[in-house]
């Protein structure tokens, strides 16, 4: 599908949703509350079949953090970005993990880097960091540690 | 030498072990810290008991093995005499592992063989 | 049926078998096969390829005088803070102050051979040695201090 | 770490593997659930090895950051930082000189063989058959050989920058891979003979390590992994990069969906790498080997993500620029980890030994899981 | 011309003539032992140099080549590290067994020397139940591996150690029965009597398919009962790490080493004196000529040499296959081996009960 029917599809599914274009692919803007629904009509409706998360990641805009999903098709190869805003003090987002079952150890990751709580996730504990990093964000832009970071 | 020749050899076995651990625990020097005398799993410290019930599913193995070790047994007496005792010996031979053989198709066929 | 098929895989299977220790019998008996370097012995010989990035040297001609203007472009360039550079300030025949290298520091153990200060000195003063025989006893050692004492800069290099 | 895990029963034993573990190749925890022999669960603990190259490279300008690339997946070291080279020039929005697209293509493919080459060996060790590994150097070396001459490096070459490569190809560099193609058909028949007929091996690997395509895209497999399942997933074809979408080479699918599968998929792989060297070899386009840059680059505001095929999968570098000379944030997507989430569907309910056939067919490199 | 029986009659009647022979029997029970002792240490030293030369040229390389000329001395070397190594205990061990389970090994590995002929008339013990005595103390050798996963307090050690017992417990019977074969062909459980049966011809060659089938499969189980690879899953490193002497070090692991070496020389002289005629030299028929011809080479140089091509054919095996999988190795035994040398055994029966061997 082009950008064009991909867009007009998703606001069909969808129809408070923003698009953001010029980029390289469709990128979609979409609530917190709004993405668990949407997630399972992409994956699940016959045109779109997004069945493929390829990428699953977050950003930390210091005010706000935002999730990232990068969509694909195995059967019609075409992609989208979806984007959702997180609240900094407080980020949780719905679990996409049993749509997507990659999403499972992608978002332990994020959940431990970023601090963000992914509701009616199966496992959501550490993954990489070790024993006692509970409640720290490693990756988040203020996130300070005299004794392993080094600054050049 | 004859059956004395069985202490010699395990004389010998035990005075070289013996020896060789000996000049090993005079010529090496022992240091101790409490991660030396952990069980070794990879790094990582082990978790729940280590002399556990280990489900290895091979009792029923055990247990075939043991009536065909007795047929072996049984088969070497056989052996020596097969060839002077001439066509009754392979008549014999065949009734025995016949019966032997049935025994352990069935094993077979209710699945005895399986590892579980 | 079941005989023939038990006994067609008996042996297919020591048919593969025996296709793989013809081939280790090979070069059990080929010694010409065997590839080892020897290592220590062929040092003489060893040659490493021209490009070959081992530590980042800084070339000094006959006269003790490189070519480093100190402008700091390695330091900027490289991307784990392997080099520090000490200027100092010469007085040049005219009576002007001129700014110029006083120390090259390159630690070693930090270096990871990635050719970006190579690439990003304007006057060739630094390029790759081809050595490989970098352990010491000592961590100290690997910091270098890559300008030869009592050299100069090359006279027209700017 | 984890206290309770799932419901054990009696004679279920909790046994690590790794992180000091010869089948683990590196520094991986498994925490194995098993129950005699049987695995009923496997759970990957990771992160010994994790240097957070992705909070490195916000601090370090877009000439520097490739060259940490290079130290996650260091067996396709090079491929990564065509990768990140492939996303500046996209956001510089430069073009490249064709002679620079042949190189880059050149020496993925030799990465790839190189790969595919040392995985074969210490899939074999895995299984207990030592020999293989040291045969698969043979060849290694011949490419690493080619790579010191031309690269400088023997793994982590550092030879892409934005812009093209960061020296023109050495003189002797056609000779080299021609030769190197020579031996290579000279003993690619011996990978059969020790190990791909091997009665043993066969039946250590057929119907081991089970993964549905289903499964496989649902766990973002990708590279051999998700083709030995039958799934098509080889970026070069479906989104081609460089000069990929001229050459003539076929994406390798096997449908067996176990460890066999993907064993063949790589093996096939290495031929299909050595009939794209073998196009481009004798065609390397003159002129340029690096397109004109500024010294200091810096991406326009926006986010731009690329996507390429490593030995291991798809591997994807996702920048999100504020428009200054360093990244904002940058995402790694790397395929070993996607990969490694599958290892607990696949090993579920197999034995013991199944487990390094299948990390043996997974293709696990450490430092790629743990970024 | 000299030989191994000789010196042991010349140095037998020397000291019956100085001694009583209460005194001579000591004494030369002394000798015997320092013998077996010598011959202990020399085999290992000398199996693990082969073992690692190889595995070097199977695998283009060159192998031990620093120690000594060309690497000889390599395993000294080895042996004096392992020596300056510290044996430790761990912690939680069962102590006594722990340390027991070493002089195990290597006792079962001592007592397997007696009834082997090494040359003419030059054997330790002529027992008129050889055969048996090799399956009945073979067996035992499981126990010390037993003994040794389970004293560990290791998992690893523990899981290496129960399947060790499954895989001994089942070559056991295929290897009997290979056995078996030579001892319907010669009648005898003696091993010199059915060495002195093979003095027109070895049994490999006399015996025509149904041999050299039992040779294959007495090779298969032998190298099983060994604990050698493809079979190794004892110790299968890429599993268990170390298997069932993961927790050992020093000294103790150099006893099951060099046991497990000395285990591999026994199966193979074994092996060499049932199917290939032991110190019996190469004999076709009553082609006298021939015969006599043969019969310069010492018998002791027949032995050693039939035992260390067995020794290769074992080590080449180890460095071309990969290791099998617990299920497909016991699979291997029951659904392969154990019917084949049953029927087998029959047809050796049929050949020997019609006399169709040469």
């Amino acid at each position: 599908m082009t950008n064009d029917a991909l867009k007009a599809k998703i606001t069909e599914l969808l129809p408070a949703t923003g698009f953001e274009e010029g980029g390289q692919w469709l990128n979609i803007n979409v609530e917190p509350a709004d993405w668990r629904l949407l997630a399972e009509q992409l994956r699940l409706d016959a045109s779109l079949q997004f069945d493929y998360l390829f990428c699953l990641t977050c950003i930390d805009w210091k005010t706000h953090l935002t999730m990232v999903y990068h969509l694909d098709s195995t059967k019609f190869r075409h992609n989208i970005v979806i984007k959702a805003k997180l609240d900094v003090a407080k980020p949780a987002i719905e679990t996409v993990s049993d749509i997507w079952r990659t999403a499972d150890f992608h978002e332990r990751e994020v959940y431990e880097m970023f601090g963000v709580d992914f509701i009616n996730h199966p496992d959501l504990r550490l993954l990489i960091l070790p024993d006692g990093w509970e409640g720290k964000r490693p990756m988040l832009k203020n996130f300070e540690d005299p004794v392993n970071m080094i600054r050049l | 030498m004859g059956a004395t020749s069985m202490i010699v050899l395990i004389l010998a076995a035990l005075t070289f072990s013996t020896i060789a651990i000996l000049i090993a625990k005079i010529v090496t020097k022992a240091t101790t810290n409490p991660q030396k005398g952990e069980p070794y799993e990879c790094g990582i410290p082990t978790k729940g008991k280590t002399w556990t019930q280990l489900n290895v599913g091979y009792y029923l193995f055990a247990l075939i093995f043991l009536i065909f070790d007795v047929e072996l047994v049984f088969l070497f007496p056989w052996a020596v005499v097969a060839k002077q005792v001439g066509w009754m010996a392979l008549v014999e031979i065949v009734i025995f592992f016949f019966i032997l053989f049935m025994g352990f198709l069935y094993a077979h066929k209710k699945g005895a063989l399986k590892w579980v | 049926m079941f005989i023939i098929k038990y006994i067609k895989e008996v042996f297919s299977g020591l048919k593969s078998l025996a296709v793989g220790l013809r081939r280790t019998l090979y070069y059990f008996t080929h010694h010409k096969e065997i590839i080892t370097e020897q290592y220590p012995d062929n040092r003489e010989t060893l040659k490493l390829s021209d490009r070959f990035k081992g530590e980042v040297v800084m070339l000094h001609d006959e006269n003790n005088e490189h070519a480093c203007t100190g402008c700091t472009a390695c330091e900027l360039a490289c991307p784990n803070a392997t080099i520090k550079i000490i200027t100092q300030f010469d007085i040049t025949p005219e009576g002007k102050k001129k700014k110029a290298l006083d120390k090259f520091v390159y630690h070693l153990e930090l270096c990871t051979m990635c050719n970006l200060c190579i690439v990003a000195c304007p006057t060739d003063a630094i390029k790759m040695a081809q050595t490989f025989e970098h352990s010491v006893y000592d961590r100290s050692e690997l910091t270098k201090i890559l300008n030869k004492p009592g050299s100069h800069i090359r006279a027209g290099v700017e | 770490m984890v206290e309770e895990i799932g419901t054990t029963v009696e004679g279920d034993v909790l046994i690590n593997v790794g992180p000091q573990h010869p089948a683990t190749h590196g520094v991986l925890n498994l925490l194995l659930t098993i129950n005699g022999e049987t695995i009923k669960k496997v759970e990957p603990h990771l992160g010994f090895i994790h240097r957070s190259i992705e909070k490195m490279c916000e601090s370090l300008t877009y000439r520097q950051f490739i060259y940490v690339t290079s130290r996650m997946d260091y067996l396709s070291a090079h491929i990564n930082n065509h990768a990140c080279a492939l996303v500046v020039e996209k956001g510089l929005q430069v073009e490249i000189p064709s002679r620079a697209k042949v190189i880059r293509v050149l020496m993925d493919e030799l990465t790839r063989i190189a790969s595919h080459e040392l995985w074969w060996g210490a899939m074999a060790m895995d299984l207990g058959a030592f020999t293989p590994f040291f045969h698969a150097f043979r060849e290694r070396e011949s490419i690493n050989d080619i790579m010191e001459e031309t690269c400088g490096a023997r793994l982590t070459m550092n030879y892409i920058v934005p812009g093209g490569v960061m020296y023109d190809l050495h003189p002797d560099f056609q000779k080299r891979v021609k030769d190197f193609i020579t031996l290579y058909k000279l003993k690619i028949h011996e990978y059969d003979e020790m190990v791909t007929g091997n009665i043993i091996f066969q039946n250590r690997m057929k119907g081991v390590g089970y993964l549905s395509a289903e499964d496989a895209i649902s766990y973002g497999c990708t590279g051999p992994t998700a083709r030995g399942s039958g799934v098509s997933c080889d970026i070069r074809k479906l989104y081609p990069y460089e000069v990929y979408d001229q050459l003539d080479f076929d994406e390798i699918l096997e449908t067996g969906c176990d460890s066999f599968a993907r064993y063949m998929v790589r093996i096939r792989e290495m031929n299909q790498s050595i009939r794209i060297i073998e196009q481009l070899i004798d065609t390397i386009p003159e002129g340029d080997f690096q397109a004109k840059t500024k010294a200091v680059l810096k991406l326009p505001k926006g986010e731009f993500y690329q996507r390429v095929e490593t030995a291991r999968g798809e591997f994807g570098v996702y920048i999100v620029s504020e428009g200054g000379n360093t990244p904002y944030r940058i995402k790694f997507r790397s395929p070993g980890f996607s990969n490694l989430s599958a290892l607990d569907q696949m090993a579920r309910g197999s034995k013991l030994g199944d487990l390094v056939a299948m990390m043996g067919t997974l293709d696990l490199v450490i430092p790629d899981i743990d970024r | 011309m000299l030989s191994f029986s000789d010196i042991s009659k010349f140095i037998d009647s020397w000291l019956r003539d100085i001694f009583n022979p209460t005194w001579t029997m000591v004494i030369e029970m002394m000798i015997a032992g320092v013998c077996v002792i010598g011959l202990f240490a020399v085999l290992g030293l000398v199996l693990v140099l082969m073992e690692r030369k190889v595995a070097a040229w199977i695998q283009i390389r060159l192998g031990p080549n620093r120690v000594g000329p060309k690497g000889m001395l390599q395993s000294l070397a080895d042996t004096v590290k392992l020596l300056v190594k510290e044996g430790m205990t761990p912690d939680g061990a069962d102590k006594f067994l722990f340390n027991f389970a070493p002089f195990i090994a290597m006792m079962v590995a001592m007592l397997l020397m007696a009834p082997i002929a090494f040359a003419k008339d030059f054997q330790l013990w002529d027992m008129n139940i050889g055969v048996l005595y090799f399956s009945a103390i073979s067996s035992i050798m499981v126990i010390s591996i037993l003994m040794a996963g389970w004293a560990s307090n290791n998992k690893y050690s523990l899981m290496g150690a129960m399947r060790s017992g499954a895989q001994i417990v089942s070559y056991e019977l295929s290897a009997g029965l290979s056995i078996l074969a030579i001892v319907v062909l010669s009648g005898s459980l003696n091993l010199n009597d059915i060495i002195l049966s093979q003095a027109d011809g070895w049994w490999i060659f006399k015996g025509h398919i149904p041999v050299i089938i039992s040779f294959i499969i007495f090779i298969i189980a032998v190298t099983a009962e060994t604990n050698r690879a493809p079979f190794d899953l004892a110790e299968a490193e890429s599993e268990l790490t170390a298997g069932f002497h993961t927790e050992y070090s020093g000294m103790k692991f150099a006893l099951f080493f060099l046991a497990e070496y000395i285990n591999v020389f026994i199966v193979c002289a074994i092996g060499a004196t049932l199917f290939l005629g032991g110190w019996m030299p190469f004999h076709i028929g009553h082609w006298d000529a021939f015969n006599h011809v043969m019969d310069y080479i010492p018998s002791s140089v027949w032995f050693f040499g039939k035992t260390f091509f067995l020794i290769f054919l074992i080590m080449w095996f180890r460095w071309t296959f990969p290791r099998l999988r617990i299920d497909q190795l016991l699979n291997l035994e029951w659904r392969f081996l154990l019917p084949i040398s049953m029927f087998n055994i029959l047809l050796v029966t049929l050949m020997a009960i019609l006399g169709w061997h040469f």
